[in-house]
């Protein structure tokens, strides 16, 4: 087979300045999370984690994660089986609508959010006169996280959905199935790991999310401090090992994450090979 | 269940999908829906399963009125063109989709869907496969799986979107003859869409050509070959040869060639013919002077193909002649030779017009 | 009316479920993404023309466009190159780490703004492992723009890769054979036949890039060093903005931020939407 | 059940200070009271923090290092008008000024305001956009010019320009300037406040940095009030109150010039007067009219510090 | 450019895609590569071609050999399969491709380019089409757009993989028709690969029947249906009908039927015949007693289509007959007659041999 490119010296010098960028860009930063997180030696770096703020913002952002990625999964799929699977009018208005969140800096969201929700917001306003209180407190921090991470499931699904069409779903209708047993035993299958592709990267994006929460957490340690919230204070706080310490915490989410994702497509491309 | 289509009409946007149409079909009928690409073949399948609204019309399942009847209550089974398995189901679960799919009380128990879906797959021999995954089978083994997955349910009608357009020629022959056994053995009704001529007239007890959204004609494959309506039917159900000249005193004449057309109005004039009706001779007759030169020769099966070419023809003829009368003639490339069409096909708004020449 | 008009069309919908989504959909999009919105506008509906124009067009303000603009156009040019470089790489080439570096690929998106922006503002700075090297090159990296530059390049890396790297993968070999057959070199065959294949995918990874630069906050606070004129980007501007309680200001330039980024998602789609109708078919 | 909590909100840089602070205010409440509470913490550019409980961050004490932050509270009736003048010292139960930290050996010669001016320094403050530290910087600096030019409001301003000009980073919080200056080595000079300065001594060992007090500079007062409204709500009227009452006492005072802040307490000031050399310390009020006033001229948009930093 | 392939194979991993094969092309001919899928008719041609490095063997175009030439400088032509037209560029730019690809020394001016380029788009029939981008284009122009960037550098060699795969049955024979005349007209040597017999045998000087990575036959058109060197070419090249049983004394017997088959050695065997070469009749004659039951009936064309069954038969022996013997014979659905083959084929490892019957 000829292919452009192929010449042995071509392809060594690319390997070689692509391998040097990665290295460079990429792994280096790794690592040094790691070895910053290690520099004061094992015990100090477990004497870091176990402290109560640390302990806290884990929980903060394990709750923060938890309520996130359920909500924008099931938002994700009926979205995405509103648009791909019926024709109204305003369904690109609607497609469009959902990729505000890219569009939008987190800090223009964090903003939004609070001008809604905070005490002089017209609706924080009226929730503080019910002693409701949304910003400066989690349930904000979980709103506006659901902002900064909507689009992630809806736009994994939507393609892959478009582009397997409705014939399976119109096939169930024929053979008399309900609305749950399609989406259950016909689209689901088929969108698994479309999902859970989206749900991966709405839970490295929620776990993570800094500006927008910073403008709306209020920094109340212990209380309304995310992990990344936390790494910022702890590294303005002399405490460079501490957060490089949460640092490492989420850097080793983060590679979790892309060994998940690996994993997906290493098995969709075996079975796809198996086909 | 026999089945009746009034005025059934559907427009896309600006797009005339179907001119109100009516079709009655007779209980166990198999009935071809043949159109070019476009001609709204699909869409009228789909407002019979009710897949799709009709702006306007009605459909009635024997005396039942279904037009506003959800797909799911009008007992039909379809088999979509790619099949639309279920791939990530085996074929057993395939075929049991339907049965599982029931309300609880109508249900059958789990042995009952075991016993009918395996009697389903013997049927279309595929018993052994019932383990595999879609993606396991050939194109027609997938095909039978659809088959048996629209049966499961003993629907009263079955309807097929081009049920073997994604196959290759020899499967493809194949599954034509097992359907029409299966069809004959069953006995359910069903309609079929088709753009291959010869599917539509080897399968079909009637066929239904289709273009631009308007019935052309619906007839038995015979008539439809030997009487075909109107130009387009003709011309869309084989191979054709154009003749273009002018009519005068029942001779129309073209360039040096003429032939005799009794009957034909005088004035400019295409008649049309088939490669079968061009035959050939060393003279021209009478009836006939039609001077052409072959220009090439390509055996197939029984007959030799020809193409044959002249300063007065447009575009060049094809001939199909016999071994024989190919040997006969001693025909070779660049041969000088005369064509004696033993039939003519004229078509003009009036409708259709057959002149026989005495030939062959 | 037009709810009547939905709901008799959707009684005759084949498939289920179209209310039940639109009522989930419209419900979600109202309360998360359009409510806040509209808190935006509400606030600069309380401004005057002249006062809107007054914030926006404050010097500093314009500096913090011409700072974040240039280090968001630095950082997508870069992985426009970097990323073209790395889905070649990684479709083309086989070589032992692929998996890894392809895997690697996505960090940026994994790994949390703020992290990153520490760990860059370590590395870059005059103590850290690269910034003392470059350094002594005399290239300081850590609170120059070049800085920012770089935070924004690391935060917007797998854009272009994954835009890119699956058309590459889908670009059948026949068209590098073709070119070649009809005597093509690689140097001519990349830049006349493959590269213009890429072009859609590119230009749109490059914009994607360019759009999220645009916005980052977490990654480019920690090594902007904030100097008036010359290291403020607008995402601190409006952060800073907020700190002063200036709310007017604040959603005045955050309206322009949001404006031109939405205003470039549209374009993005738009023209890769013309590229795609001419490869396709469709209207020249 | 859950004992109460009070929240306290606070500036950037004081996150050690009420770390040491609030285990010894629970203590004392315990004794006094017999009551268990715990004290939370947020901090921030006290400027950020007196937005955020506009909004609605509910904190029932604010320990700020400005006037005017208070000020916004009372204005939005959170806090009382006269807060001020409840408790003792103008509301602040201690003070620091402005000085200057510099590297071992101070190669760069720095003594007074003036030689940071020069052209061969590099300055690292916060900004004083966002942070009230940032603020005390700008405010000292040309406290020392009006003295320094006699009032020349010309020469002032090229001072001021100068000195602007020589800041190589600006960081949103106290907090950020001393990370730059310490962990990033940019900077010749970190201008802070004098607890802060010395607290990074005290961090990051003796050998490496040298604490430069100048001689005029400005009084830096940290105003704390309760936040009525709030403290009400969270039936914490009579707990917040204690807070800021403890930080007059004489156990606090100790710990307050623990961490180098000056304090007003005789005995403990006496005790640790070897700490604070004497200098001229300028009341903002005086130089500025009033803050409020020092607001407006300076740091509104388009006011004093937009237009020198303006180029 | 004559072309002489000598002693070429390759293997893929465990797959063995071309056994050593010889082949010899002379100048100017147009040979068919025929075979089923996976035969090695691509890798044959992508080999000749310098697309693909044989594992051994040599190649010579003319006297000089190009076994270790790089396809650029092999000077020829490749129209793949799916046309691999540039979709970015303009029909023109796709046919001057070539001409612009050239050294700067070679270059021709840009108004020589612009001047070849419009010729060929002449010749092709595109010229109207310069402007358009190959997306809008049908199948068969951009099939025509292909070809004419494949001529723009004049090859000596011409080489076609699948030309006519994609299109409609329609397109695909006026583009036959086309490319002889193109051939005839131009006098390159062609290698195209087909996997339609029809489209092989009206095209080629020579076939090359394929199957497995081995040559089976090259022969004429005709002489490859006429006398088919195997089994294999016999069953690829038409539609075959079966006939099993035991042979003593120069006569197969098989249940209830018998055919005289003088020559045949005794033994059990299989022969075959084509529909064609089946003739009914109402009685039996001494030399053929095969009773059949006409199962179905399809006119197509000139002939009727016959299905033939009976209990002798495992799979029904498909039959054409014409319209005249159909009507002559009065057959119907069901009717019982005898079947009389007109020719037998049996094939064994020693080679082909056929038995005439006298019938017909
Ligand atoms: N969902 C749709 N939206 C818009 N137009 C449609 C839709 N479905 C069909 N059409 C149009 O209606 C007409 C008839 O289409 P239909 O699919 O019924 O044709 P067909 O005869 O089945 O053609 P083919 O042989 O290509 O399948 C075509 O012009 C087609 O473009
Ligand atoms: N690049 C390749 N790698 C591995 N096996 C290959 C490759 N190309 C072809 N083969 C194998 O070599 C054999 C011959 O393939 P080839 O493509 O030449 O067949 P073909 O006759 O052109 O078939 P088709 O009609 O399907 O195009 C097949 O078994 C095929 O699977
Ligand atoms: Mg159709
Ligand atoms: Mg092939
Ligand atoms: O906390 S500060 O306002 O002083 O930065």
């Amino acid at each position: 087979m000829i292919r452009i490119g192929d010449a042995p010296g071509v392809r060594r010098l690319l390997i070689g300045v692509a391998l040097v960028l990665t290295a460079l860009f990429l792994l280096l930063p790794l690592v040094a999370i790691f070895a910053q997180a290690l520099m004061g030696g094992i015990d100090l770096y477990w004497q870091n984690l176990s402290d109560r703020y640390t302990l806290a913002a884990i929980g903060l952002t394990l709750l923060v994660t938890l309520l996130t990625v359920p909500i924008n999964l099931v938002f994700g799929i009926f979205l995405a089986w509103l648009v791909t699977r019926f024709n109204f009018p305003g369904r690109r208005l609607l497609q469009t609508l959902i990729d505000i969140p890219f569009a939008v800096s987190p800090v223009v969201a964090g903003l939004v959010y609070l001008l809604l929700y905070g005490r002089n917001g017209w609706l924080g306003g009226w929730l503080d006169g019910y002693d409701i209180q949304i910003m400066f407190a989690w349930p904000g921090i979980v709103l506006v996280t659901i902002f900064v991470t909507c689009p992630f499931v809806a736009r994994e699904l939507i393609p892959l959905m478009q582009a397997q069409g409705a014939r399976e779903e119109e096939a169930a209708v024929t053979l008399g199935a309900s609305g749950w047993t399609i989406f259950r035993r016909v689209t689901l299958p088929k969108i698994r790991h479309a999902l859970l592709y989206g749900v991966i990267l709405t839970n490295a994006r929620a776990v993570g999310e800094f500006g927008a929460v910073s403008v709306v957490a209020g920094a109340i340690r212990g209380q309304t401090n995310t992990l990344p919230l936390q790494v910022e204070q702890l590294y303005q706080d002399y405490n460079t090992v501490g957060a490089f310490t949460s640092a490492s915490l989420l850097a080793l989410l983060a590679l979790l994450t892309l060994a998940a994702k690996a994993a997906l497509e290493w098995r969709a491309a075996r079975r796809e090979s198996l086909a | 269940m026999s089945i009746r289509i009034s005025q059934i009409d559907k427009t896309y946007g600006a797009t005339r999908a179907l001119e109100p149409i009516d079709l009655d079909i007779r209980d166990g009928e198999l009935i071809g829906l043949l159109g070019p690409s476009g001609s709204g073949k699909t869409t009228l399948l789909r407002i019979v399963a009710g897949l799709e609204q009709a702006d306007g019309g009605t459909i009635h399942f024997g005396e039942r009125e279904v037009t506003q009847v959800h797909v799911r209550e009008r007992r039909i089974g379809f088999v979509f063109q790619h099949y639309a398995l279920f791939r990530h189901m085996s074929v057993f679960e395939n075929v049991a989709f339907g049965l599982r799919a029931l309300p609880r009380r109508q249900r059958p128990s789990n042995s009952d869907i075991r016993t009918r879906v395996m009697q389903l797959l013997e049927m279309v021999r595929l018993s052994a496969f019932a383990e595999r995954f879609p993606a396991q089978l050939s194109g027609g083994q997938q095909q039978r799986v659809a088959l048996a997955r629209a049966l499961a349910l003993k629907p009263d009608v079955l309807l097929l979107d081009e049920p073997f357009g994604a196959l290759d020629a020899k499967v493809r022959q194949e599954l034509r003859r097992w359907l029409r056994h299966l069809h004959e053995e069953l006995g359910f009704t069903s309609l079929f869409v088709t753009h291959d001529q010869e599917e539509a007239l080897e399968l079909s007890d009637r066929v239904v050509v289709m273009s631009n959204g308007r019935v052309e004609q619906i007839a038995t494959p015979d008539t439809l070959y030997r009487e075909p309506a109107n130009r387009f039917v003709f011309e869309f159900l084989g191979e054709v040869n154009r003749l273009e000249g002018d009519v005068a005193n029942g001779r129309l004449t073209c360039g040096n060639a003429s032939v005799s057309v009794p009957g034909v109005e005088p004035g400019r004039r295409e008649l049309l013919l088939r490669p079968h009706e061009v035959h050939l001779a060393e003279h021209a007759i009478p009836a006939a002077h039609l001077p052409i030169t072959v220009a090439a020769i390509v055996p197939v099966g029984a007959e030799v193909r020809l193409e044959l070419e002249a300063d007065w023809l447009e575009e060049p003829w094809l001939a199909s002649v016999s071994h024989a009368e190919f040997e006969r003639l001693g025909i070779t490339r660049g041969r000088r030779l005369f064509a004696l069409p033993s039939r003519l096909h004229g078509f003009d708004a009036a409708g259709a017009q057959n002149v026989a020449l005495p030939v062959g | 009316m037009i709810a009547a008009t939905l709901r008799r069309r959707a009684s005759r919908r084949v498939l289920p479920g179209f209310g039940l989504s639109l009522g989930v959909t419209l419900t979600f999009v109202s309360l998360i993404l359009l409510l806040p919105l509209t808190s935006l506008v509400g606030q600069l509906s309380q401004l005057s023309l002249s006062q809107y124009w007054f914030l926006i067009s404050d010097p500093r303000i314009l500096a913090s466009y011409r700072v974040t603009l240039l280090a968001a156009a630095v950082a997508a040019l870069f992985n426009a190159a970097f990323g073209l470089l790395m889905a070649w790489v990684l479709v083309r080439y086989e070589f032992p780490g692929k998996r890894l570096v392809d895997a690697l690929m996505d960090l940026p998106f994994a790994l949390p703004t703020a992290v990153a922006g520490v760990t860059l503002a370590t590395l870059y700075s005059s103590q850290g492992w690269v910034g003392r090297w470059l350094e002594t090159l005399g290239l300081p990296i850590a609170y120059t723009w070049v800085g920012i530059a770089l935070a924004m390049a690391f935060t917007s890396i797998p854009f272009v890769v994954r835009t890119v790297q699956p058309i590459l993968e889908d670009l059948p070999s026949e068209v590098d054979e073709a070119a070649v057959t009809l005597g093509a070199r690689d140097g001519h065959a990349f830049r006349r036949v493959i590269l213009p294949h890429l072009w859609p995918a590119l230009v749109t990874g490059t914009g994607l890039a360019f759009v999220r630069s645009l916005g980052e906050f977490g990654a480019v606070i920690f090594i902007a060093g904030g100097k008036p004129f010359e290291t403020e980007i607008t995402s601190l501007m409006i952060f800073v903005k907020l700190q002063e309680y200036d709310y007017a200001g604040a959603t005045a330039v955050a309206s322009i931020v949001l404006a031109t980024s939405l205003a470039l998602l549209l374009v993005i789609n738009l023209w890769q939407g013309r590229f795609t109708r001419r490869l396709h078919g469709g209207g020249a | 059940d859950q004992p109460r909590e009070l929240l306290n909100a606070s500036y950037d840089i004081a996150r050690e200070l009420f770390a040491a602070v609030n285990p010894k205010f629970v203590d004392w409440w315990q004794q006094q009271h017999d009551e268990q509470v715990s004290v939370k913490q947020s901090h921030g550019g006290s400027s950020t923090q007196a937005r955020s409980i506009m909004q609605g961050l509910r904190a029932d004490v604010v320990t700020f290092n400005q006037v005017t932050d208070v000020n916004v509270l009372a204005d939005a009736g959170l806090v009382a008008k006269d807060w001020q003048a409840q408790y003792p010292n103008h509301a602040s139960p201690y003070y620091s000024t402005t000085a200057f930290l510099v590297r071992k050996g101070n190669p760069k010669q720095i003594e007074n305001w003036d030689d940071l001016a020069r052209d061969d320094v590099e300055l690292v403050f916060p900004n004083p956009k966002t942070s009230g530290n940032g603020r005390y910087t700008y405010l000292a600096a040309w406290a020392y010019a009006d003295q320094a030019f006699d009032g020349d409001k010309a020469k002032i301003e090229a001072y001021m320009k100068r000195f602007l000009g020589n800041v190589e980073v600006f960081d949103t919080g106290g907090r950020g300037a001393t990370t730059t200056f310490v962990e990033r080595g940019i900077g010749d000079v970190l201008i802070t406040f004098e607890s802060e300065v010395n607290n990074i001594r005290s961090e990051y060992g003796q050998d490496g940095y040298e604490v430069v007090v100048p001689p005029v500079s400005i009084l830096a007062e940290f105003p704390v009030a309760v936040v009525e409204e709030y403290a009400e709500r969270n039936g914490n009227l009579d707990l917040a109150k204690g807070y800021l009452d403890y930080l007059y006492t004489e156990e606090a005072q100790r710990l307050l010039a623990g961490f180098n802040y000056r304090v007003n307490d005789e005995a403990v000031a006496a005790e640790f007067s070897d700490r604070f050399p004497q200098t001229e310390l300028l009341r903002v009020e005086d130089v500025f009219g009033s803050w409020p006033e020092a607001m407006k001229t300076h740091f509104a948009s388009g006011g004093e510090l937009d237009q020198l930093q303006r180029r």
